[in-house]
Parts: structure tokens; C-alpha cells; sequence
């Protein structure tokens, strides 16, 4: 499964996209960001005050119960700020 | 309808997209624009857009048909800048053509609220000691978007 | 506020409208626009406006204050032309700036619901075999006008 | 006092101004256009179906009850289509 981060996000991991291998119990978007706060400080600092950090699964916006998969395009980023 | 969406590093020509979009036709009655510019706030010396590549254009390309499927349009131009632009420079242009005037003005102003709350783009405000802020997505961008959603 | 207004045979250039609108500010944060052109309704060859000189200027003006009291624009440009023009051709451009977009769009749309009904223009459509006729008052404009009243 | 016509009105009384010397009872627009009605055919035709007929006297629109005088410019026209 291929993650992106972007904007303040991206700057607080430190790093723009990883390739992980969550383990099976992890089947939506919600459970996706509880794995990833346990891989590291930085993850968990990032991901606290999860209520700002919006998703998109396979480049459409993503709700917490929508399903990631495998082969699963998913990115993290905080409320968009364009136009 | 016809949609044109770019997502650029470049500025753009107004005069020109509005002469692509109009072209030879006779049936076009109206053209409503929004063209949006990088205020110096705080003494900013740039604006930082970056955005995700593949999902704004998909973003923006279903934003447009929502529109197109609202009001009726005969053209649609969507044009958003990303890297950095400074004070004074355009940011983002929408154009919208109809026969009608109220179709080209509400669809414009539809395409440019979404655009702000449903396209992947993010603004950094950078200041002139190397400083710099992401911006804060704004509530009332939010209750704007808000005005068009289906009751 | 700044306010120009023309009325004029001659066309006009969207980009340079633009241009002097915004200038060299860094306090413009959006323009919206609204441009109207003469259709080929009914295979007509082309639109004759006529108008009230002195009177149409006062009127524009005073549509033009009443926007600028209702939202903060840092400049507004109305330009309508007279005389004849042909099919695909521009008629009218309503220009709109302020720090923030909800100002210019709905400033856009009030001035040319406004114009179309409370500026002394008059349209005439003028047909191949050399027969007119006056187009008539909509009452979807004035509908669209009346949106704007104040309770 | 003088008078303009527009559009439709103009081309059916047949001149695009006139200057006019009313009775001293013509105070206001109603008076006035009931007496150009008739001051020719062409008048009262153009006239007819006053309620489409829209004036505006020293450049301002001006409703039935406005009062006109010696001085001003009165202008009668159909409703606006401009825009």
C-alpha cells in the first residue's frame, strides 16, 4: 500500500510517500491512521488531532469507514486551501 | 460542454482563454470570470501552492460536471496555479460560458467555492526572513462551498 | 473606490480592463467578471443598442455606488457599448475587484441584474431582408433585479 | 420643457426630441402625458398602453406622481433592455 502526505502533513512525517504493509485487521481508512501512529513519533505527533486530517483513497476523498486495500493509493493532508 | 482544466506553474492570459472559449460561436451570450491574485497579508513575499498531482485534475474535472450538470453550460475553464507566486500574481482563473447570464455567474461563483473546499491544494505563506506558515483553511470557505449542496 | 465607466461603439480589451484594474495593488485578492455577447437568436445579423447619453452615465454611476456601499470593492469597471454589433461580438463588461470573493462575485452579479434593468439601453434586432425589431423587457430580469432589494 | 423619445416610442411619434409648452395645470408626468396624447395621432398611439411607457425627467427616473416644470428635460421610453 502506497501512502502520500502533503502539505504540513508531509512536513511533520518528513517524508512525501512510504510503501507499507499494514497487517490484515487493517480494513479502512480509520484503522490505517491507528496503524500508522505506531510506527513512529513523528507519525503519532502528526497524526494527533486526527479531526483535521482529511483522506483520499485511490485519489477520491475518504471517509473513516471507507475500505484500503492492498494495491490502495492512500493520502493524508490536512483541510485544502486552494482557489 | 467544454472543459479545459491545467494545473500550472505558469501564469496565464485571460484575454486569451476567453477567446478559446468563445471562439467562432454565436450562441454563447455570456462569460462570467473569477480570477483570484496572492494578497501581500502580513508583508508575505510569496505564496507556496502545492498540491497532488492526478487527484486535482480529477477533482476539479468532477467539480465542472456538477456544474455542467446544474446549469447550462456551453464551456468551462478551470486554471490553478502551483509553486510560487508572488504578491500582486495570479492564482487561479475560472470561466464559465452559457447562453444565459445567470447560468455563466452561478456556476462561476459554484466552481470557485468548491474549487476552494474540494481540489487537493495548499497554500504556504512565505515571509521575507525565510520564515514561513501553512495557511488555515477558512469556516466561511466552508459555509460558501456549503450554499450548494443539495437539499 | 476606484469607478470607470464607459459607454463607447468601440470594443474593448478584457486583459487591459483587467490590468488597470489591478494595477500594481497587492490588496486585490480576486476580480470576477461578467461579459455579454450578442447571440445569432432567430438568424439575427446583428444588435442595435441605442441609449440616453448623459442619463445612461448617471445611471451606471449611481448602480456602481450603491455596490460599493453594499460590499468593500477596491475598484469597479463597467463598460457598454452602442451602435451595432454583430453576432460573437462583446455588448457589455462588468469588472469587479475586492480583498475577497464573495465582494467581487456577488458586486458582479448585482451591477449587470442592475444595469439590465434600471440603465436606458435599448436593443433592436436587425434581421437579413433588412427588418428590426425592439427586443422586450424580460420579466426574468426583472425578477433577477429584484433579488437585490432591500426588505 | 423639453422632450425626448426612445426606441420604440421615438420611432412611432416620429422625432427624437421636441421642446413643448404646456398648460400651467400639467404638474406632474401623468399630466404631461395626457397632454402630448393629444397633441397628434401619432402621439396617442405611442402613448397607448402607458403602463409600458417608462419616463424619467433632468435625467432620473421618475414614477406618474413626479412633477415636471418649465425647465426640465423630460424623457419617455420602454422599459430598458440594455446589459
Amino acid at each position: 500500500m502506497r501512502i502520500l502526505y502533503f502539505a504540513g502533513l508531509r512536513q511533520r512525517i518528513g517524508v512525501a510517500e512510504e510503501d507499507v504493509l499494514p497487517p490484515q485487521d487493517v480494513r479502512d481508512v480509520a484503522g490505517l491512521i491507528a496503524w500508522l501512529r505506531t510506527q513512529s513519533p513523528a507519525h503519532e505527533a502528526a497524526f494527533a488531532g486526527t479531526s483535521r486530517v482529511r483522506a483520499a483513497v485511490n485519489q477520491d476523498f475518504a471517509a473513516p469507514g471507507d475500505p484500503v486495500g492492498a494495491g490502495d493509493e492512500v493520502a493524508f493532508f490536512p483541510p485544502v486551501t486552494g482557489g | 460542454m467544454v472543459l479545459r482544466v491545467r494545473v500550472q506553474a505558469a501564469s496565464f492570459d485571460l484575454a486569451a482563454e476567453m477567446a478559446e472559449l468563445t471562439g467562432e460561436r454565436t450562441d454563447v451570450g455570456a462569460v462570467a470570470s473569477f480570477c483570484g491574485f496572492c494578497r501581500a497579508d502580513d508583508g508575505l513575499t510569496a505564496l507556496e501552492l502545492e498540491h497532488y498531482p492526478g487527484m486535482t485534475e480529477r477533482a476539479i474535472e468532477r467539480i465542472a460536471a456538477e456544474a455542467s450538470e446544474r446549469w447550462p453550460l456551453s464551456g468551462c475553464t478551470v486554471i490553478h496555479r502551483v509553486g510560487s507566486i508572488p504578491p500582486g500574481a495570479p492564482i487561479v482563473l475560472v470561466l464559465t460560458a452559457s447562453s444565459h447570464r445567470v447560468a455563466a455567474l452561478e456556476a462561476c461563483a459554484f466552481l470557485i467555492d468548491w474549487l476552494k473546499t474540494r481540489a487537493p491544494f495548499w497554500k504556504r505563506e512565505v515571509f521575507a526572513d525565510g520564515s514561513s506558515r501553512w495557511v488555515e483553511a477558512k469556516s466561511q470557505d466552508d459555509a460558501a462551498a456549503a450554499r450548494w449542496e443539495k437539499a
